[in-house]
């Protein structure tokens, strides 16, 4: 595929007998036939990660829907690479698994170079924050937000990239409503607790992702959550959260008829 | 007649958030400024991300890149760009950092970024960039880009989506315009900073996208030094 | 593709108008004359759809006849460049008048004033006023060129330094109106 | 090209210790064209009001006459003068009477209120939403300018000469950076004893 | 001739209008406030919270606005969206709400309110674009309701509106218990409100709170200031003189000016 | 013929990262996705949620004439980004080598990439043949470039000047493709304002004062009826031993110069 325009005038030694940017071949790229994700079709939605004291925890929800179906309700949408990363996918799930298969390529590579040397949480998400920046200048987006999480030599890693490439790292991440809803909470919870250990880290979440249930129709009650820190990484069964009691708002709404 | 067997319903158009028409652009906004002195530069950029819309995704995403110890490279717009520009400079700065022996000027790197940029003429990055730093002479001295590489030496210079605001009070306080009595002197470094914070404050008041933090970075012959300093987080 | 040019010199005010109608791409008339005279103390230069600059300056001319035999005296200048304004700005909303005006005018107690008008109603007392493409050739001329203390003989020189501009770089050319107004009274110059 | 540009104008009101002063540019122009370098933005309703209005000048010329009658009529049948409150409200009403086919006319006003002559300044959008604050007020082609020059320069409680140089900086200096307005200024300094206009010299390109 | 004492919108610039939009020319934008609101029942009555900031695009152009207005005494409405729209909408229910009074001689209840602001929002088709929320106080106990532009409305034990609503809402979701006290309540409230503050940027400044109980109102104007500016550098000092002049003129008050009687003689 | 295997090719890794690596090679224009790249700027920014649209820098009012004494280059120093004036410094008169002269009006980038560029071609040329590139030769070449790029959004208007051995010698380019040797040229947004004055006052046997006098008035009154020129008022001169800067002049003080503005209150002293 053609994707650039030599720059017409470097390293020739005739300079009207440059390389024409207008001759077909250069002139349009070449549209190739490959489908393009322009619109994602099964997706996931939030994703809801924060440091604590002794490292990681990141939550999803496992539904992935069809538009406004609830169309496949026990996905894991967190995945192991290598001994120190774990991976939480929003958005398309297809685009997702093509990416997991290319990072599990480049685990299984690095193992095989057998150096000693495993790639770190940084190392897994810089170059996924590059495959998605590529993709992005291609007009082909991998449809995805991704959280990168991971603990390696006693410090902890959390980062998030989306379909762009945009890529940060930061003590709380979240991704599509998590961003709008959860995110206002466990900034609040970290600013009231700069210092949280794991069990609060963990009922954080779960929190949050209850109140992400009440309000993003595209979620589900049936979590997961993982943690990455000094013993490894461990990705949770899936834990079936319980919700509120809807009785509260009796009070309130009793004088309804005079609507 | 068309019948049709398809496994689902039809999809509905109406999707959360994340989803429709794919953008190749995002603004991640923020707002960089330098300020030239005799033998120092100041440099500001606030820190704060947002999703081009109205929520915040980190509030202490750093915009000013180191590129010599006597250079740096201050850049607002797309944030994914902003990287793949840094790495980018990064990369040819080492080369030629190989070749030659010794690091590239900040005046050459003034032109060459100017002739990366352009190079994206036709896909440009979507980023608003200042180079800062001292020239060979030890002066202090910046130079300000549009998207695609038209670059200018200034002796002040902002960027970003408080660039409006800020400009005018650069061009007030650090050129002095429309003003018959000037007052003062030489500006030293310390009265550099304060003012340059003053004015990043202000563009934090008034500019929904800068604000949280903002890095004050001060270049002088000693090399780059950095401060950290509040906004507001609103 | 109209020109209306006029300035105020030391006796009065000089008026240039294009005699020139078009349609599509024929020329149908050369010999229109866009300054009306008003009350014979004052020049109406329009520019714009034919239909709209006959309606709106008949308009005019008669509301301000009719001012004048309910209240036994005229409009001044300035008063009159004021009545035009809103009734500009108020048929705009329902009828719109696409014509772009410059009033000129001598009153005896003020001597000679020049209002600038658009099609939207916006008004302006000026030196010099010039409507349409020539604008962009005569403006930085005029500013150039142009004094108040001008004599009428001078003017007509600067008009055809004008004229000449437009005809060396203005892609349309055609025939010229020039009038001159004073406490004399309204008197044509012959032109081209 | 916004239609609020489209013949340029900027306007800013600053309050002082027991004053206010109103600065306006001097272009009207028509898109990039400049018509005329004398067209000042602001209008005395009375001694203690002053309004000035940016935007389509047509509408501003409109909206400025429609203000005077309602003046005239209310001074008939009261016999006093309106304060630049009431202005306020009359002209947010009158801009929100046509909601949907709006005046592209931004209003700011100011003046002394009261028998105490307290400094008073007000503005709003241009169906009339208005904005009451006790500092400064903008509104024109380049408002972000204006913005962040007036929050870094203004100081409360400022005598009317030190308000005078204050709005005048601010003023010129945001129009150094806006190529549809400036053409000079002037500004106008309400005290209860006088008012004083004063004509700035400003960039002509 | 001006018409006066007609009431009601006008349309005669509509036409001109669209005809501007077709020479290329751009509309403007109206003054928005991005805005976080809220309101909560609690155990004797409503607390309603807003922010404080107006936006213009990216612009702040009011950092202390009110969006907490008054209808009765005994109701108020917060109000997100077009910044005229709110302020009108309110004030006019609140004129005509009073004259209601005033014919039946009795307090005016919220769901009087709730249908008179529904009407004309549902009248004009979601085109006077107000989000509200009201709150009050009358004979059927405490009630909160939210009137969306287009006419729709709802009652709620506690609600939020605005570029903040879901910020605030995940504060309240995690947070809200029946029958709170009036201090919970208030400090519930701002606590929404400061989330909608931190984390959309359509929101800032300070939190307003109005308490609506059977006492009476308490209007909490200010109630936090979390966002003061944090730095100021020295003074700024132009000497007098310092702006370049070309011409001075000092205008007498026209009250200061002596008329005399010309003496007959 | 040339089959491509591309598509064959087992992907690598490193497929997807590698882009980023290709300008180590060679420098090289990147091209948008599957897009024309003359619209691909003008659809990106059209939809609603898109950021604000990239401005680049543009405006200007620049002016060239022959007379007897050799070439006048006259030209502002404003750019603007929409209303937003981005500078009222800038350089617009590129001193392509030290005959050549290049003005600057439509994209800044573009003309500054490509005139820079154009320099560089006439030094090789001068190296290889030992004698200075005419200015119809280094016009051609430019515009040959710029005409290559048809179609790609490139913005420019500019004029090639020089003193070469057929005299003094004025072309016009433009990013069409367009190139006219003429007397006279003025470009950019405030050019016709300029010509108005430039040819009322223009005469072959101009003394040098005068033509620069005339230049500057040129622009001068550009400046200010066009609110997008303005600044200062560069003025060059080009002679038989090359070009000579003459003069920088801001708009201000000459205003105050030709209309005699003073401050009520100036100071004594400054």
């Amino acid at each position: 595929m053609q994707q650039h325009v030599s720059f017409p005038v470097f390293g020739q030694n005739d300079y009207f007998n440059y390389k024409n940017p207008q001759t077909l071949e250069n002139r349009m790229p070449v549209v190739d036939a490959k489908k393009k994700t322009q619109d994602p079709i099964v997706t996931g939605t939030s994703v809801i990660a924060i440091k604590y004291n002794g490292g990681v925890v990141m939550g999803t929800d496992m539904l992935c829907s069809y538009g406004s179906l609830a169309r496949f309700n026990s996905i894991q949408r967190m995945e192991k690479f290598g001994s120190y990363t774990i991976i939480g996918a929003g958005g398309e799930l297809s685009d997702f698994q093509s990416l997991s298969n290319t990072l599990n390529d480049l685990v299984t590579l690095d193992h095989c170079i057998d150096d000693g040397s495993k790639l770190s949480p940084s190392e897994i998400y810089n170059y996924v924050a590059r495959v998605m920046y590529n993709h992005r200048n291609k007009g082909d987006p991998l449809w995805n937000s991704l959280v990168v999480m991971g603990y390696q030599n006693g410090s902890s890693f959390l980062g998030k990239v989306d379909l762009v490439g945009t890529c940060f790292k930061d003590d709380i991440v979240c991704t599509g409503y998590g961003a709008h809803i959860a995110l206002p909470l466990m900034r609040k919870a970290a600013l009231d607790n700069p210092n949280m250990n794991l069990e609060q880290a963990k009922k954080l979440i779960e929190d949050c992702l209850r109140v992400l249930f009440y309000r993003d129709a595209r979620s589900s009650k049936k979590i997961q959550i993982s943690v990455a820190n000094e013993n490894g990484l461990e990705i949770s069964e899936p834990i079936e959260l319980d919700t509120y009691m809807w009785q509260s708002g009796e009070a309130a709404v009793k004088s309804f008829s005079q609507v | 007649m068309d019948l049709k067997l398809s496994p689902f319903p039809t999809l509905e158009k109406q999707m959360p958030i994340e989803h429709g028409r794919f953008e190749a652009y995002v603004d991640n906004g923020g707002t960089v400024l330098a300020v030239g002195g005799p033998d120092y530069c100041v440099i500001a950029g606030d820190t704060r991300m947002s999703d081009g819309g109205y929520g915040i995704q980190t509030r202490k995403y750093t915009k000013i890149f180191q590129l010599t110890d006597k250079c740096v490279l201050a850049t607002s717009g797309m944030q994914a760009d902003t990287l793949a520009l840094q790495k980018r400079l990064k990369t040819m700065l080492s080369h030629y950092q190989k070749e030659h022996g010794k690091p590239m000027s900040t005046p050459a790197i003034a032109q060459f970024l100017s002739n990366t940029l352009y190079y994206k003429r036709f896909f440009p990055y979507y980023t608003f960039n200042i180079v800062a730093g001292i020239d060979e002479k030890g002066e202090g001295c910046a130079w300000t880009y549009d998207a695609v590489g038209s670059h200018e030496r200034v002796k002040y210079a902002s960027q970003g989506s408080g660039n409006q605001l800020v400009i005018p009070l650069l061009d007030n306080q650090v050129a002095k315009f429309n003003q018959q009595i000037i007052a003062g002197g030489n500006v030293t470094s310390q009265q550099a900073v304060s003012f340059v914070k003053d004015a990043i404050t202000s563009a934090g008041e008034r500019d929904i996208y800068t604000g949280d933090y903002a890095d004050i970075v001060v270049v002088d012959k000693d090399g780059v030094h950095w401060e950290k300093f509040e906004l507001k987080l609103d | 593709m109209e020109t209306l040019l006029a300035f105020i010199v030391n006796d009065g005010v000089l008026c240039l108008a294009d005699a020139g109608i078009t349609r599509s791409i024929v020329k149908m008339k050369e010999d229109e004359d866009k300054i009306m005279v008003l009350e014979g103390n004052k020049l109406l230069l329009s520019a714009g759809e034919p239909g709209d600059r006959a309606q709106f300056c008949e308009y005019i001319a008669k509301n301000l006849k009719l001012y004048n035999l309910r209240h036994g005296y005229s409009l001044s200048t300035p008063a009159c460049a004021n009545f035009v304004r809103s009734e500009l700005a108020a048929s705009i909303r329902s009828n719109p008048y696409q014509v772009n005006l410059i009033l000129a005018g001598f009153d005896n107690d003020t001597g000679a004033s020049l209002f600038f008008l658009d099609y939207l109603g916006s008004l302006q007392k000026l030196d010099f006023a010039c409507h349409g493409y020539a604008s962009y050739f005569l403006l930085g001329l005029l500013d150039r060129h142009h004094k108040t203390t001008l004599s009428a003989a001078e003017g007509v020189d600067l008009m055809r330094k004008c004229v000449e501009e437009l005809q060396t770089r203005f892609l349309v050319n055609g025939k010229y109106v020039l009038k001159h107004i004073s406490k004399d009274g309204v008197m044509v110059i012959p032109f081209n | 090209m916004s239609i609020m540009a489209y013949n340029g104008g900027a306007c800013i009101v600053m309050t002082g210790k027991n004053c206010v002063a109103i600065a306006s540019d001097l272009r009207f122009g028509i898109q990039q064209q400049t018509i005329s370098n004398n067209f000042p933005k602001v209008y005395r309703i009375n001694d203690k009001c002053f309004v000035g209005i940016s935007g389509l000048v047509t509408d501003a010329q409109t909206l400025y006459q429609k203000i005077v009658f309602r003046h005239n009529l209310y001074k008939l049948r009261e016999e006093r003068d309106m304060s630049p409150s009431v202005v306020t409200n009359l002209i947010a009403n009158m801009l929100y009477e046509k909601r949907f086919g709006p005046y592209f006319t931004e209003p700011l006003i100011c003046g002394l209120e009261g028998p105490d002559n307290k400094p008073f300044i007000s503005g709003m959008d241009l169906i009339g939403a208005m904005v009451a604050t006790n500092d400064f007020l903008v509104v024109g082609t380049m408002t972000p300018a204006m913005y962040g020059v007036c929050e870094t320069l203004y100081k409360p409680n400022m005598e009317k000469d030190e308000l005078f140089e204050t709005i005048s900086q601010c003023m010129l200096s945001s129009l150094e950076r806006d190529a549809l307005s400036g053409w000079g200024a002037v500004v106008h300094i309400i005290t209860p004893e006088e008012v004083v206009t004063k004509k700035l010299l400003g960039r002509q390109d | 001739m001006e018409e006066l004492n007609r009431g009601g919108f006008t349309f005669d610039l509509c036409s001109r209008n669209t005809l501007l939009e077709k020479t290329g020319l751009k509309m403007p934008g109206f003054l928005k406030t991005g805005t976080t609101i809220v309101g909560v029942v609690y155990k004797d009555g409503v607390v309603l919270g807003a922010d404080t900031r107006a936006t213009e695009g990216p612009i702040v152009a009011d950092k202390n606005c009110e969006k907490i207005h008054y209808i009765a005494d005994n109701i108020y409405c917060c109000g997100a969206g077009t910044a005229a729209d709110t302020e009108m909408t309110t004030a006019l229910i609140s004129s005509k709400l009073k004259l209601h009074k005033l014919s039946t001689g009795k307090e005016p209840r919220v769901v009087t309110a709730l249908t008179m602001l529904k009407q004309m929002l549902f009248k004009y088709q979601g085109h006077v674009s107000a989000a509200l929320i009201l709150g009050g106080i009358d004979i059927n106990g405490p009630s909160l309701h939210t009137i969306y532009p287009h006419g729709s409305t709802d009652q709620l034990p506690y609600v939020t509106m605005g570029s903040g609503s879901l910020a605030a809402m995940a504060v309240f979701e995690a947070k809200y218990k029946t029958d709170m006290t009036r201090d919970e309540a208030i400090q519930l409230v701002a606590e929404a409100i400061s989330s909608g503050v931190f984390n959309d940027l359509g929101s800032g400044s300070n939190v307003d709170v109005t308490v609506i109980a059977k006492e009476g109102v308490t209007v909490l104007r200010n109630y936090l200031t979390p966002n003061e500016r944090k730095f100021r550098g020295p003074e700024y000092i132009f000497p007098i003189g310092t702006t370049p002049v070309l011409s001075k003129l000092v205008a007498p008050l026209s009250s200061k000016v002596i008329i005399e009687d010309v003496v007959m003689s | 013929m040339n089959i491509d295997f591309e598509a064959l090719k087992e992907p690598t890794l490193f497929d997807d990262i590698v882009d980023d690596l290709k300008f180590l090679d060679k420098p090289h224009f990147e091209l948008p996705p599957n897009s024309n790249p003359g619209e691909f700027l003008q659809h990106v920014f059209e939809h609603p949620s898109a950021p604000k649209k990239l401005e680049f820098a543009h405006g200007t009012t620049t002016l060239a004439f022959v007379y007897a004494g050799g070439v006048v280059v006259a030209v502002d120093s404003k750019s603007t980004q929409g209303p937003y004036v981005a500078s009222r410094s800038v350089k617009k008169v590129l001193e392509i080598t030290p005959t050549l002269l290049g003005t600057m009006a439509g994209g800044a980038a573009d003309c500054s990439f490509w005139e820079r560029e154009l320099g560089k071609r006439c030094r090789l040329y001068e190296l290889r043949n030992k004698e200075l590139i005419s200015v119809a030769a280094a016009s051609k070449i430019l515009a040959n470039i710029v005409y290559s790029y048809k179609g790609y959004g490139l913005s420019m208007g500019t004029m090639i000047t020089g003193w070469d051995k057929t005299g003094p010698c004025l072309y016009y380019v433009d990013n069409d493709g367009t190139r006219l040797k003429g007397q006279r040229f003025s470009v950019g947004s405030g050019s016709t304002y300029a010509y108005g004055v430039l040819d009322s006052g223009y005469k072959w046997d101009l003394n040098d004062e005068d033509a620069y006098e005339l230049g500057r008035r040129a622009v001068y009154h550009a400046t200010h009826r066009d609110a997008f020129s303005g600044g200062a008022i560069n003025v060059y001169h080009v002679q038989q031993s090359g070009w000579k800067k003459i003069s920088t002049d801001d708009c201000f003080k000459l205003y105050q110069k030709y209309y005699d503005q003073v401050p009520i209150n100036k100071p004594a002293a400054n």
